[in-house]
C-alpha cells in the first residue's frame, strides 16, 4: 500500500515576528483565538491519513513540546508511529552535514522505521484547511520524484516573497521555480517526495556540502527530477512578519473567511478543560472571535480573544488580538492592539496601535 | 490492590426527563452548554483521584461508551485500571439484566474483586454537584463505618419527597426513612455511599439470595445492615447540588449555571483548578458573533455562529442563530440550527433540530419548558399557526 | 466516514475446550506462550489498517475487557473509532441476548451505522492465522460484491467437517453447503466475511424479522444472498490457518509453533515486520535459566525461572519450574509452579496452577492432552497414587 | 493530600562508560536483559504514586526521548501530569543561572503547575527495586525540610566515591555529609525536599552564583536546613563505572540477587512485540538471563541476552553481555565480552576479555 508520513521541518523558515518569539517558536504562535501555527501543517497531515509526523525544531522549542504534549490531541498518542519532535542533539564528531541536511542526516532512522515510502514535507507558514489526499492521488498517477503543492494568490505581498513562484509545462510538470514577482503561484513550502529519493538527495546534498535540502537538492535539479505541481484552490494565509500576523488575523472577522477556514475537517488543537463562554449583563460583543474560557462584561468589537480572557465592565476592545489568560480591568480602552499571553492591563489605560503597526505588549506584563 | 474502587451507576432511563432521555441514557444527556451530566461525576472522581472506575450501563449504552471511550478526558484511560464500562454479561449461570442498583453491583462482585479494594464508593451518574471523595473516604475510615452515606440539609417542607436518614450525635444512622409522610430529619440522601468491601460484599450476596429485595440500596442493603446494627454515618455535604431528573429541574439547573451565586459548578470551575470540569471535548474552533449578534447573561460554547439575540441562555456547540432571531431563557443543545426571526423562550431544543425561520413557541412562566426535537416540531409549529 | 470497519465476533463459550473454558471467553484463553486467542485477529486487525473495530461479547467477558483494555496494544486506543467492546444492552424495545452471529451484528447496527462504513469487516477471535484483511478488501472492492467470504482448500477426505462454498470460474459463490455428506468442493468457509454494508444492513433487518431463522451468517444470511442471486465470492487464502476448538487441536496448534517449517504466526512475525502479534503485555523481567535448568526445542516468555528440563514445550510469563522437573510436550499457562521431580507429558497447565513435588501426570499418545487445574489436579495425582 | 512529584536530575552526573554513551546518555544504557538505568529511578517513582515526572538531560537525549516514548510504558501518558523530558532551551538573555541550577531556574513552571507539594528527586545511577512511600511518610512526621535517603554498602567499591557519606545524630537527622571513605551510609542520590524550600534554594544559589543545587544548597547548609535521613535496605547497585556496569549485571546472574531486584512491584521499562524466546535442538543454557525474541541454537553460560539476539549451532558465549539484535554466527567464541546494539559476529570469530576489563564492541559493528 502507498502512504505518507509527515516531516514538519522548522529550519530555514524566515520570519519577522519580534516580540511574539522571543520566548516561542514561530511555529507554536497563537492564531485565530485557539490555535497555534503548527496546528494547520500537523491536521491537515493527520487529515491525509498520515500516522507518524517528525518535526525539524532548531530552538526555543519548548512551548512546542509543551503544546504538542502526547500528540494525543492529533491521535498521534500511537505504539506505532505517532509524533517525534526532533531537535538538534548529534554526537557524531564525523558528521558534516550543514542547515536542514544536519536534521536528515541525523535522523534517517526515523525515516527507514515506518511503513510509508512517500514523505509529505511542510513548512508552519503556510495556513489552509486540507487533506492532500487528492494531492497524493496524483502524485502517484503521475509516478512523480516530487510534487510541489502551490496556490495563486490574488495579492502579492511581502509574506509572500520568502517563496518560490511556480513555473509548469502544460502538463503540469514544474519547468521553474523562480522569485518572479510577477508570477502569483506561489509555492506553499509543501510538498510529496518519494522516500527513497528524499534519501539519496541528503547524500547528495552533504557530499557538495550544500545546507538546504529544498533549495539544492530539488529546486535547482529540476532538469533531473520528475517535479510535478498541484495546485491548492481554498482560503489560506502565509504568516511570517508580523505584520501578516496580524492582518489574517483581522480577515478571519469576515465571516466567510472564518468559515473557509475552519469548516469541516477541522484543525486539531491541543484541548483545555475551559468552560463556554460567559457574557455577563453588560457584555456588547460584535464582529469577534471568542474561545472559551473567556468572561466579558465589556464592549468587544472587531477582535479576537484566546481562551480565558477577561473583559470588565465598561472597556473597550477594538481591531485587537487579546492572547491566553489576558485580563483587562475596568474602563481600559484597546484598539488595534496584540496583547501576548498573560498580560494585565489596569484599570483606565488607553492603548492605541495603527492598523499597519498594531502595539504589541509581551507575555506577562503588567500594563 | 486498590485502596477505593468507584462504582458509577448510569444504567437509569430517566424517563420523567421525556424525550430527551428517549434515544439516550440519562446520565448522556447534554448539560452546562458543554458538557453531559455523567461528566460531573466523572471529573469528581478524577479530582477525586479515584483512577478506578466501573461504570455500569445497561439502557442505550452507546452514545454513552463512546463518549467515555478509553477514559483520556478524565485521565482514566490507565494501564491498570481506569475506567472499564460494565454491561450485564452472561456467566456460567446464564445471564441477567441487573433488576436493581444492589443487582448492578452483585453482578460485578468479580469485577470488584479483581483489584481487591478495601472501599468501594457507589455513586450515581444523573447528578449536578461536585465533591471530592476522599473527603468522605476520610470520615468513613475515621469513623470506623462499614457504610457512610452523603447527606444534604433540604427544606423541612420538601423532605417527604426524599430519602431521609435519621441519626443520632455524631451523625450516626439509626433510621432510613425513604419519602417519610411526617419526616423526624431533614438530611436527605444524595445517594452517594462509601461502603467497606468486605461488609458490603456479605450483604449483597445475602441479598441477591433473598426473593422477597427489590435489591436496592436504599430499601434493601442499608436497612438490612441497620438492624445488624452496623455503624453507619451519614456524610454532611454543604455545596451545590441537584438533580436532574424532570424537565423542569434540568432547566432550572441550567439557569442555575448563569447565576455566579448560586455556587453551580461552572463558576466554581473558574476559580478552582482542583474542581475543574473534564469533558470528551471535539476539538472545535471558538465561536463567531457576528454584527447583528447580541448575547446577554448566556453561556456559549465553542464551533457556533451567532447572528440573532441570545438573553439568559445556554448555548451548546456548533450551534447556528440566524438574524433576528430572538432566545430567552432557552438551552440549544449541539448543532442546532435557528432560522431568522425565530422566537423561543422557555424551550429546550435538541441536538440538531433545524427550526425554520420565524417560528415562535413560548412556555409560559408557570409551564414546565417545552422540549423541541426534529420529530415533534411540527406539533409546536402547528398549534402556533392555529393561535395565529 | 469510515471505508470498513471491522466486527469481530468474540462472544463463543468454546464449550468443547473443557476447563479451558470453564471460568473465561474461549478469544481469552492463552495462546502460544504470550498471548490470548484473539491476539492474533486483533493484530491482523491493527497490520491491516482497519482502525475501527466492535469486539462482541457476551460470555464471561471481564477478562476480556480487561486484557482489551483501551485498545493501546494493538494502537486502537484512538479518539474517533478504535476498539468498542459491545455487549447486549436494554434498547427501547426492552433487552435481548445475541441469539446468533448474525443478530449480534443486527443488534449493533446503531454502532455500525453511526461510523457510515461503506464496507463491515466481519471476524471471529478463536482462530490462528495472520491474514491482512486489505486483500480481501480489494478483491471485494474490484469484483463489486456484496459479500466476500475467505475460504482455505482443505483435504477432500475433511471436506465433510466444514462449511463448504461451491464456486463456479472466478470463484462466484453459487452454494454453501454446511458440512455436506458428499461435498462437491474442498473450499471450507474460515468465517471471514467482508461485506458491503448497506446489503447486509437490509438482509440483518430481514432476518431478524424473520422468526424461523437461526440468525445465522452461514445458514441464514448467506444463503438468503445466495437466493436473491447477489454477486457472493469467495476469497482464497493458502497460509496457516487452525481452529483451536478442541483441546486436541489447541495442542496441536501449541505444538506448530515450535515447527519452524509449519508457517505458524511466531515464525512468521520474527522475520516479517508488517504481521507481528501484539498483546496485552506484563512488564516483566527477562526469564532465568539457572544452572541446573536446560531447554530445547522450546518457547519461553518473561518472568519465568527455570530450573528443570523443558523438551518440545510452551511456557508462558511467571513459571516456575524447579529442580529435575520434566516437562515435554506440555503447555503451562501464565503463573503456573512445577516442584521438584515433577513430570508431565502431553499436559496443559491451567493459569496459577501449583503442582507439588513428585507429580508425575501423562498422557498417552493417542490420548487427548490432559488438562489441569488446581481443582482438577487432585484427581490426576489420585490416580497416580494408585496406579503406583 | 501531601503528594509528591518526581524530578530525575541527570545533570552533575559521574560516569565513566566510554564506548557505551558515544551516542547515548548514561540514564539510557541498557541493563538486565531489557532495562536502560533510568527504568529504576522512574518505575521507583511511579510505583510510589508520583503522577508527574520531570527529567533534566543537557545532551545525548535522543535515545532517552526514544526510549521514554509518550511515557504509556511507566502509566505517565496523562493529560495532567505525566512525563516532562526537558533538554536546555533558554532564550533569556538576562538568564545567570549556571550548573543544574539552568535547568532548576528555567523549568520554574512545572514545579507552579502541579498539586505536589513536595519533590522526590534523583539521579538515574542507583539502581533499587522500592518505592519511597515509606520514606515519604517519615518525612511528613519529622516534617523535615529535606529527607536524603541513604544506603549501607558491604563493601566500599569505586563507584561509590562520588556519593556523599551521610552522618546523623540518635534521632536521625543528618549532621554532616562527607567524603570519608570509611563511612558505608552511602547518599542515593535520591532525596525528598518541599517544594517551595526547593524554589527558595534555587533563588539562593542563583543569587550566589552556585552551580550544583544539592551541594551548594543543601549539604552546604545542612545547620540552617531540617535534614532528616531515611536508610534503604535492599538489593540495589550504583552503577557510573564501565566496571561497575559490568560486575552490576553480572551479579544479577546469581539468582537471590535477580531475585531481590526484581521481585514485586515489577521495574517497568518501554514494551514491545517480541515473541518468547525460542530454543532450538542445540541449544544449552545455563545460568543466564535471556529476554524475549533472542533465538537460541548455541551454547550460552553466565551471560545476559538482550532482546532478539540470535545465537547460531556451535557458538559459544561465556560470562558476557549481549545487547539488543546482536546476531551470532556458527563456531563463534565469545568470553567476557560486552556487545553493544546491533553488533554481527561473523562465524568463527573469538573474541576474549577479562572479568576487570571486558572487551567492548560498539553498536552495529560488524566483527
Amino acid at each position: 500500500m502507498e502512504r505518507m508520513m509527515g516531516l514538519i521541518n522548522l529550519e530555514h523558515e524566515h520570519h519577522v515576528f519580534n516580540e511574539l518569539t522571543y520566548f516561542r517558536n514561530n511555529a507554536s504562535l497563537p492564531f485565530a483565538g485557539r490555535y497555534r501555527l503548527i496546528d494547520f501543517a500537523l491536521s491537515n497531515m493527520t487529515n491525509s491519513g498520515i500516522e507518524e509526523v517528525a518535526v525539524f525544531v532548531r530552538n526555543k522549542y519548548r512551548s512546542l513540546l509543551d503544546h504538542l504534549g502526547t500528540g494525543d490531541s492529533w491521535d498521534l498518542d500511537r505504539r506505532h508511529g505517532g509524533l517525534f519532535i526532533l531537535p538538534p542533539d548529534w554526537n557524531d564528531p564525523t558528521d558534516r552535514s550543514l542547515g536542514d541536511l544536519s536534521f536528515f542526516h541525523n535522523n534517517r532512522d526515523y525515516f527507514y522505521r515506518g511503513k510509508a515510502n512517500h514523505v509529505l514535507v511542510s513548512g508552519s507558514q503556510f495556513i489552509a484547511n486540507t487533506d492532500y489526499k487528492d494531492a497524493f492521488k496524483r502524485h502517484l498517477i503521475h509516478d512523480a520524484d516530487v510534487t510541489v503543492i502551490y496556490t495563486d494568490v490574488d495579492t502579492i505581498g511581502p509574506e509572500h516573497q520568502a517563496y518560490y513562484r511556480v513555473e509548469t509545462d502544460q502538463d503540469g510538470w514544474v519547468t521553474q521555480m523562480t522569485n518572479d514577482h510577477r508570477n502569483p503561484n506561489v509555492f506553499t513550502g509543501v510538498y510529496i517526495i518519494k522516500k527513497e529519493l528524499l534519501l539519496d538527495i541528503v547524500d547528495y546534498c552533504i557530499a557538495y556540502n550544500y545546507d538546504n535540502l529544498f533549495m539544492n537538492g530539488i529546486k535547482e535539479r529540476l532538469q533531473e527530477l520528475k517535479v510535478y505541481s498541484y495546485r491548492f484552490e481554498g482560503y489560506h494565509a502565509f504568516i511570517n512578519t508580523t505584520e501578516s500576523y496580524y492582518r489574517e488575523n483581522m480577515k478571519l472577522l469576515q465571516e466567510q473567511n472564518f468559515l473557509r477556514l475552519f469548516q469541516k475537517p477541522f484543525i486539531r488543537t491541543k484541548v483545555s478543560s475551559n468552560p463556554p463562554v460567559k457574557y455577563q449583563a453588560q457584555a456588547v460583543v460584535n464582529n469577534s472571535i471568542i474561545a472559551n474560557g473567556c468572561i466579558i462584561n465589556g464592549d468587544v468589537e472587531n477582535s479576537i480573544l484566546f481562551r480565558g480572557v477577561e473583559v470588565s465592565e465598561h472597556s473597550q476592545i477594538r481591531n485587537s488580538i487579546i492572547m491566553q489568560r489576558c485580563k483587562i480591568e475596568e474602563d481600559v480602552y484597546l484598539e488595534n492592539v496584540i496583547l501576548d499571553k498573560d498580560v494585565h492591563v489596569k484599570s483606565g489605560q488607553r492603548i492605541i496601535g495603527t492598523k499597519e503597526k498594531p502595539y504589541i505588549v509581551a507575555k506577562r506584563q503588567v500594563v | 490492590m486498590k485502596e477505593c474502587l468507584g462504582m458509577l451507576l448510569a444504567g437509569g432511563e430517566g424517563k420523567r426527563l421525556g424525550p430527551l432521555t428517549s434515544e439516550n441514557a440519562k446520565p448522556a444527556v447534554p448539560f452546562g452548554g458543554k458538557y453531559r451530566i455523567i461528566d460531573f461525576t466523572l471529573s469528581n472522581c478524577a479530582n477525586s483521584s479515584i483512577p478506578t472506575l466501573g461504570v455500569l450501563t445497561q439502557y442505550s449504552p452507546i452514545m454513552l461508551n463512546r463518549h467515555i471511550g478509553t477514559g483520556k478526558p478524565w485521565d482514566m484511560d490507565r494501564r491498570d485500571g481506569g475506567v472499564t464500562t460494565l454491561s450485564p454479561a452472561i456467566g456460567k449461570h446464564g445471564g441477567d439484566w441487573y433488576s436493581g442498583t444492589a443487582d448492578a453491583i452483585y453482578q460485578n462482585i468479580h469485577f470488584i474483586d479483581q483489584y481487591n479494594p478495601k472501599y468501594v464508593l457507589v455513586i450515581s451518574g444523573d447528578h449536578i454537584y461536585q465533591m471530592n471523595y476522599q473527603s468522605i473516604l476520610r470520615q468513613h475510615k475515621e469513623t470506623a463505618a462499614d457504610a457512610t452515606i452523603s447527606v444534604i440539609e433540604v427544606p423541612w417542607d420538601e423532605a417527604s419527597r426524599f430519602g431521609i436518614l435519621n441519626t443520632e450525635d455524631g451523625l450516626r444512622i439509626y433510621e432510613f426513612d425513604e419519602k417519610p409522610a411526617e419526616p423526624k430529619n431533614n438530611l436527605a440522601s444524595m445517594g452517594i455511599y462509601m461502603f467497606t468491601w468486605s461488609t458490603l460484599r456479605k450483604y449483597l450476596i445475602e441479598d441477591a439470595e433473598n426473593k422477597n429485595s427489590s435489591h436496592d440500596f436504599g430499601k434493601d442493603i442499608i436497612p438490612a445492615m441497620l438492624e445488624d446494627n452496623k455503624p453507619l454515618f451519614g456524610y454532611q455535604f454543604d455545596g451545590y447540588w441537584k438533580d436532574v431528573g424532570t424537565i423542569r429541574s434540568y432547566w432550572e439547573a441550567t439557569m442555575d449555571l448563569l447565576d455566579e451565586n448560586s455556587g453551580s459548578p461552572i463558576s466554581v470551575a473558574r476559580e478552582d483548578m482542583s474542581k475543574q470540569i473534564y469533558t470528551n471535548e471535539a476539538n472545535l474552533p471558538p465561536h463567531f458573533i457576528g454584527t447583528s449578534g447580541t448575547v446577554i447573561n448566556s453561556l456559549i460554547n465553542s464551533g457556533c455562529f451567532i447572528y440573532g439575540h441570545i438573553l439568559n441562555s445556554v448555548i451548546f456547540q456548533k450551534v447556528l442563530v440566524k438574524k433576528n432571531a430572538y432566545i430567552n431563557e432557552s438551552i440549544l443543545h449541539p448543532g442546532v440550527c435557528v432560522g431568522e426571526d425565530v422566537h423561543l423562550e422557555r424551550v429546550i431544543v435538541m441536538e440538531n433540530t433545524e427550526i425554520a425561520d420565524g417560528v415562535r413557541i413560548h412556555a409560559l412562566e408557570e409551564e414546565e419548558p417545552i422540549v423541541i426535537n426534529q420529530e415533534n416540531l411540527s406539533e409546536y409549529v402547528a398549534v402556533r399557526e392555529e393561535i395565529v
